[in-house]
């Protein structure tokens, strides 16, 4: 693969909060290469999107980066100074949110919301020319022209969606994160948008962070994958080989928790019980109490994420004999 | 739900301050007796008749009107019906309110249409001048009428923001459950919604009697009250009517109105820290 | 087989547009559906949002009055009835479980006061008695030991186990029939498997029958003996569930599969047969609903609106070109 | 189109009504007001009791509805009666030389305070964490639970009495007249300035906290993390992305709070002895001027009523969706 565009090394951020520090995303690395595609899987309050916005740097109030490095194209985000971080984002690297219907602003044209980026930007751009690059970038999107200056109420979910990736793409970045950009839509609509992005990745060459709990969607689209539970990644390596051979007890349930549609039906299990409060995470493996292959040496400490084949990461105990 | 609400209530700065400006109000109100140095219609003592108009002196702290009356007497025991016709007011305006809002929000159809009619109605009239009107017209003057008169004109704010509410509450999926589960509609108003909107009710509450005490102190600012009975509004009466402002008795007119200010500002605080407690958005940052 | 417990006939339900001037105009929300469910069976209805899969559920379960059609239930037209409003023998029988197990739980009450209403309204139990019958229910349901929630506030419970008590309210009356309406859409992946596993157990263990409402395909075909598709408020196909899924034959259903993701068979171009939105429900399309996105539309399905056709013996398809 | 038709109906709908309040409101309330006007007025001739029964519409001989039906058909001709305390004067002809006052001191005073409160408002919400917000806040909170009339003698007497600086009322000094032209609106001005300010600082808490709080809801929104990532300048982020959202509900909440900000202005002219309806109002409740107290009420009531269909006219201006009707 080419040079990487991302290395996250040893990332941990998180909340201050009443009862102590929230640390949602914990002692976290790994490196995305240029026009890569890397899928992030996990559960509701897994720390997958404050991931995400600790990326953009956009974690707010009480949101912080307690420590780690993000090396972004070789400079490390954390730390940087304001000014510069506003010039770089969106610009080089730029994020489509979960829910195109508030991420638009209601009472501004769609036109004027595109025209905004370019003129952020770049600097002494005409209204003329920005104008025009908005319709060229929805035209990508498939929007008709003529709903340029349409108000975001006037577009259905997906129309929004588009815009959101038309807009995340007019500065021609390197990375786009994608925060569960089609959770809130319909199948249809999903795989249309899907289709849309994978066709205009190829195209312009950009790397995209996925993140979304539908692990069977990522499956499908992830060049690799990462698994997250509780703030760490769990399991790491090329999408359909964990999909195929999941490692990993809890990749194994979440595999055991998507019955296909074609083929054999058999029992499908899940995984019961619930994830651990990540204001007292237990001392051990995250995973232990809902594990049924635990062993006493998972209670004592957190297994490191190690290299259990080609390219592939487990972090649990059953694939580093050497510490049982 | 309701206890986790009652603790970051007390937690919270503004309404504890609120809460203790209160208290200290009803505590005067109930012992005035024993606090204020004279009756509030004294005007001789078994030193002899009070001085008319009299400066602060150390017998009178905060002088004596017009009809020698001591002020300080008066400014206390006038706690006492200040404090009524607010917070009776409030508690006649929020019951309507709620009352209209539950029954308008939740039962919906023609009985909706008529309640929301009347109340769009009632919240672009001005209250004020239609108070003023009505006052005018009833020739018994006295607390009662002020009460009934800021009742009357006063629920319609809170009737249309409790009937969103409960028409938001309504939508929620456990009032479907307890319909589909054949709940009798009166226990779904008062078991399923009523809890919800209690916080909607409270502010509506310390709203409605902080615009009654205001009120108030207007209507018989104007004379449109009992002139005769001593609350801190008739004192105002007085000495603007007595042109206190001309003989630079500063001790007549700022107290009382200081009063109707510290007393407003408790309950606006409470207000506040019960929006700030039930709009995430707001307690959050 | 046996006499079906639920049909309807028909069932079309309109919402008024509300709003000054608007009063002739209404949301076509369900139209002509009509199908039939017996005793013990899983009949999944498909689509996406805004087809009327809700709806039809909550005509249903008696929450909306419909505009037309018939819905018979154990033999009884339950818009006929003579009772009273809340219809309470009916209540008992039919039972619902919603999509977002918060929203359906009252945040201001604890498990035991929500749990102890089905019991008192239909009298089956005493004051005394409702304690244990709350237990009962909740170790049916896997919350065990039942001590550790009984006095707990929904805020304090996680979602999987939150939709665990919304099944257990729903089945402490003994009901004939279940809709769930998405009842796993809203809990993580992997708690899914068990509440529909759960669902498929009450059917098996007590009879219960289930109108179970989703949005994906891969899931009706693990719960249900039976898929029903619906699009833009109206029935479109209806038949067993694995002919359904392998051999649709309205283009809808086959749209549907393949959208759904298949991560079995990597990612490839599967094509999409059709584009645009979901219509309008104030002003639906004439002829077939479907004809606005239909690769294989022409004029006469512009004009005409299918009927409801059997193909094979319980398979029905609403299409002019099959 | 069709919302500014419904605004329209509306309005015309709730002027009617508000007539017709102003009709029976005097027909509701216990003994004969034609009485008690009869009675202050001593020794009238009998034709003159009928001529003020008539011009009061208060003919007892008459039906209610044909009662009704001429007091509609007065009010049209722009015929209100006749005033007591200034009889025999036409209570139109009292009620002009007032309107003008209030709606010049009233309207340039709420406007004011609505833009002061609404620019305050958006500051504080923007640095919510700061100390200084937390205390204009407070103060604010404080000034808006006082009185109108209590706050305007407190700086009478501090500014007009104490300091002589400011005049103690009325609207201009007696020894000008329109004829000296720029003296005599100077000294308009001068009169003006401190009712003004009562009027201004003690309404403006109310649209401060209001829009504050819109502001707070509209700052969690995405669209403004959004504005953020994408790199927007903070005015253009504070102003056309939040504010302009944050004022919406603002404007709409308008008409409702100017109805309560009208009262307090009214009783402000009262201690200013300023010539406005206000004042006069004061004066007719005093005398008990009913037919003139009516006509100030239906004035103050049509003007509410205006200014609400001017606040729903300016939403949708601002607002597409509700020029779309989608909202």
């Amino acid at each position: 693969m080419a040079e990487n565009i991302l290395e996250i090394k040893h990332l941990v951020a998180g909340y201050e909060t009443r009862l102590g520090s929230l640390l949602a995303v914990d002692d976290l690395s790994f490196s995305l290469a240029k026009g890569e595609f890397i899928g992030i899987a996990g559960e509701s309050g897994c720390g997958k999107s404050t991931l995400a916005y600790a990326i953009m740097s956009l974690l707010e109030d009480n949101g912080m980066i307690f420590s780690g490095e993000i090396n972004f194209k070789g400079k490390n985000l954390v730390g940087l100074k304001k000014a510069d971080l506003k010039k770089m984002r969106w610009d080089q690297m730029s994020m489509v949110f979960q829910s195109a219907m508030n991420a638009l602003n209601p009472v501004l044209k769609i036109s004027d919301q595109l025209v905004d980026v370019m003129q952020a930007h770049q600097k002494g751009i005409s209204v003329k020319k920005a104008r025009q690059k908005a319709a060229e970038m929805l035209e990508l999107v498939d929007i008709p022209v003529d709903r340029l200056d349409a108000y975001p109420h006037q577009l259905s979910g997906g129309m929004k969606q588009r815009v959101m990736i038309a807009m995340a793409m007019i500065l021609n970045p390197d990375l786009i994160i994608m925060d569960e950009p089609t959770t809130a839509l319909d199948v249809v609509v999903q795989r249309n948008i899907i289709k849309k992005i994978e066709e205009l990745r190829i195209k312009f060459d950009f790397s995209v962070i996925f993140i979304t709990h539908d692990l069977s969607l990522l499956v499908e689209i992830s060049d690799r994958l990462a698994i997250m539970y509780a703030g760490k990644i769990i399991e790491f390596g090329q999408a359909q080989r964990i999909y195929e051979q999941p490692e990993h007890p809890y990749t194994k349930g979440l595999m055991n928790s998507f019955p296909p549609l074609l083929g054999d039906l058999e029992e499908f299990g899940g995984i019961p019980g619930k994830p651990p409060d990540l204001l007292k995470p237990p001392a051990g493996c995250r995973f232990y109490p809902r594990c049924e292959k635990r062993m006493d040496i998972c209670h004592q400490k957190m297994p490191d994420l190690i290299n259990t084949g080609q390219e592939r990461q487990t972090a649990c105990y059953l694939y580093q004999g050497g510490h049982k | 739900m309701i206890k986790d609400m009652l603790k970051l209530f007390i937690e919270n700065k503004k309404a504890m301050l609120g809460l203790i400006i209160l208290s200290m109000f009803i505590i005067v109100a109930v012992f005035a007796p024993l606090i204020a140095p004279f009756e509030p219609k004294q005007r001789e003592d078994a030193a002899g008749e009070f001085p008319l108009r009299s400066e602060p002196t150390s017998k009178h702290l905060l002088g004596t009107t017009h009809a020698g009356y001591d002020i300080l007497s008066r400014l206390i025991y006038g706690t006492r019906l200040t404090l009524l016709v607010g917070m009776v007011t409030g508690i006649i305006t929020t019951f309507v309110a709620l009352a209209l809002g539950l029954i308008s929000g939740y039962f919906k159809g023609r009985v909706d249409d008529v309640i929301s009619f009347v109340n769009s109605i009632f919240l672009v009239i001005p209250s004020l001048p239609l108070i003023i009107v009505v006052a005018s017209y009833i020739t018994i003057k006295g607390v009662l009428p002020i009460i009934l008169v800021l009742s009357l004109t006063g629920w319609a704010w809170g009737a249309r923001v409790i009937r969103s509410q409960v028409l938001s509450v309504s939508e929620r999926e456990f009032v479907k459950v307890a319909e589909v589960l054949g709940e009798n509609p009166f226990i779904i108003v008062f078991r399923e919604i009523l809890p919800n909107i209690i916080s909607l009710v409270m502010a509506t509450f310390f709203t409605s009697t902080l615009a009654a005490i205001i009120g108030e102190a207007t209507l018989e600012f104007i004379g449109l009250g009992n002139v005769s009975a001593v609350t801190w509004g008739t004192m105002l009466y007085w000495a603007q009517n007595n042109a206190a402002l001309l003989y630079n008795a500063w001790w007549w007119f700022l107290p009382p109105g200081l009063f109707i200010g510290l007393l407003g500002t408790s309950f606006a605080l409470m207000n506040f820290a019960i929006d700030e407690i039930s709009n995430p958005k707001i307690r959050k940052r | 087989m046996s006499d079906p417990i639920l049909e309807l006939k028909d069932v079309a339900m309109h919402f008024p547009v509300s709003g000054f001037g608007r009063s002739k105009q209404v949301v076509h929300a369900m139209d002509q559906v009509s199908f039939s469910l017996q005793r013990g069976e899983i009949l999944a209805l498909v689509g996406e949002s805004g087809s009327g899969k809700t709806t039809t559920a909550k005509v249903i379960a008696k929450l909306h009055q419909p505009t037309s059609g018939e819905i018979i239930f154990n033999g009884e037209n339950i818009y006929q009835r003579k009772t009273n409003k809340r219809d309470l023998g009916y209540r008992k029988n039919v039972q619902m479980i919603f999509q977002d197990p918060f929203g359906a739980l009252n945040p201001t009450h604890t498990i035991r006061s929500i749990l102890e209403r089905p019991f008192l309204i239909h009298k089956l139990a005493s004051r005394e008695q409702v304690e244990a019958k709350i237990k009962e229910v909740l170790v049916q349901v896997g919350l065990e030991p039942p001590e550790q929630f009984i006095d707990k506030f929904p805020h304090e419970l996680s979602g999987g186990q939150l939709q665990r008590v919304n099944i257990a309210r729903a089945i402490s009356v003994d009901p004939i029939l279940l809709l769930a309406d998405e009842p796993t859409s809203m809990l993580d992946v992997s708690i899914r498997m068990i509440i529909m596993n759960m669902i498929k157990k009450f059917r098996d263990e007590e009879g219960i029958s289930y109108l179970y409402i989703t949005h994906n395909l891969a899931g009706a075909r693990y719960i249900a003996d039976r898929i029903a598709v619906m699009y833009a408020g109206m029935m479109m196909e209806i038949g067993p569930a694995e002919e359904v899924i392998q051999k649709a034959y309205h283009p809808y259903t086959k749209l549907l599969r393949s959208a759904a993701p298949q991560p079995e068979k990597g990612f490839q171009e599967s094509e999409l047969t059709a584009k645009g939105d979901i219509p309008s429900l104030v002003n639906p399309p004439t002829g077939c609903r479907f004809h606005t996105r239909c690769p294989q539309a022409d004029a006469e399905c512009k004009e005409l609106i299918p009927e409801l056709r059997e193909i094979k013996p319980g398979h029905q398809v609403r299409c002019l070109k099959v | 189109m069709r919302y500014f038709l419904r605004r329209t109906m509306w309005l015309i709908f709730a002027i009617f009504v508000a007539l017709t309040i102003n009709f029976i409101l005097p027909r509701l309330m216990p003994g004969d007001p034609a009485m008690i006007i009869i009675n202050q007025l001593d020794g009238l001739q009998p034709q003159a009791i009928d001529s003020i029964r008539a011009a009061f519409g208060l003919e007892t001989d008459k039906s209610i509805f044909v009662q009704y039906w001429d007091y509609l058909v007065n009010i049209s001709q722009g015929d209100l009666g006749v005033s007591i305390s200034h009889y025999p004067a036409k209570v139109w002809d009292v009620l002009a030389k007032a309107l003008p006052w209030t709606i010049g001191l009233m309207g340039i005073a709420t406007v004011l305070s609505f833009i002061f409160g609404t620019m305050l408002g958006i500051a504080i919400a923007w640095k919510r964490k700061s100390k200084v917000s937390d205390a204009i806040l407070g103060l604010f909170l404080f000034i808006r639970s006082f009185p109108y009339f209590w706050f305007g003698l407190i700086l009478v007497y501090f500014f007009a009495f104490k300091n002589p600086w400011f005049p103690l009322g009325g609207a201009h000094s007696i020894s000008v007249t329109t004829a000296d032209g720029w003296a005599y609106i100077k000294s308009i001005i001068y009169h003006g300035l401190l009712p003004g300010a009562v009027i201004t600082i003690s309404s403006l808490g109310y649209w401060m906290l209001t829009i504050r709080n819109n502001m707070i809801n509209v700052l969690a929104e995405d669209y403004i993390t959004v504005a953020k990532a994408k790199g927007l300048s903070i005015n253009r982020i504070k102003n056309t992305y939040a504010a302009r959202n944050a004022i919406l509900p603002s404007i709409s909440g308008f008409a409702m709070a100017f109805g309560f900000v009208i009262g307090g202005s009214l009783v402000t002219e009262m201690v200013f002895s300023y010539p406005g309806v206000g004042f006069m109002l004061f004066q007719a409740v005093q005398q008990q001027d009913y037919p003139l107290l009516q006509a100030i009420f239906l004035f103050i009531t049509v003007g509410v009523l205006i200014s609400n269909f001017i606040a729903d006219i300016l939403i949708m201006l601002l607002d597409p969706r509700i020029r779309d009707g989608a909202k």
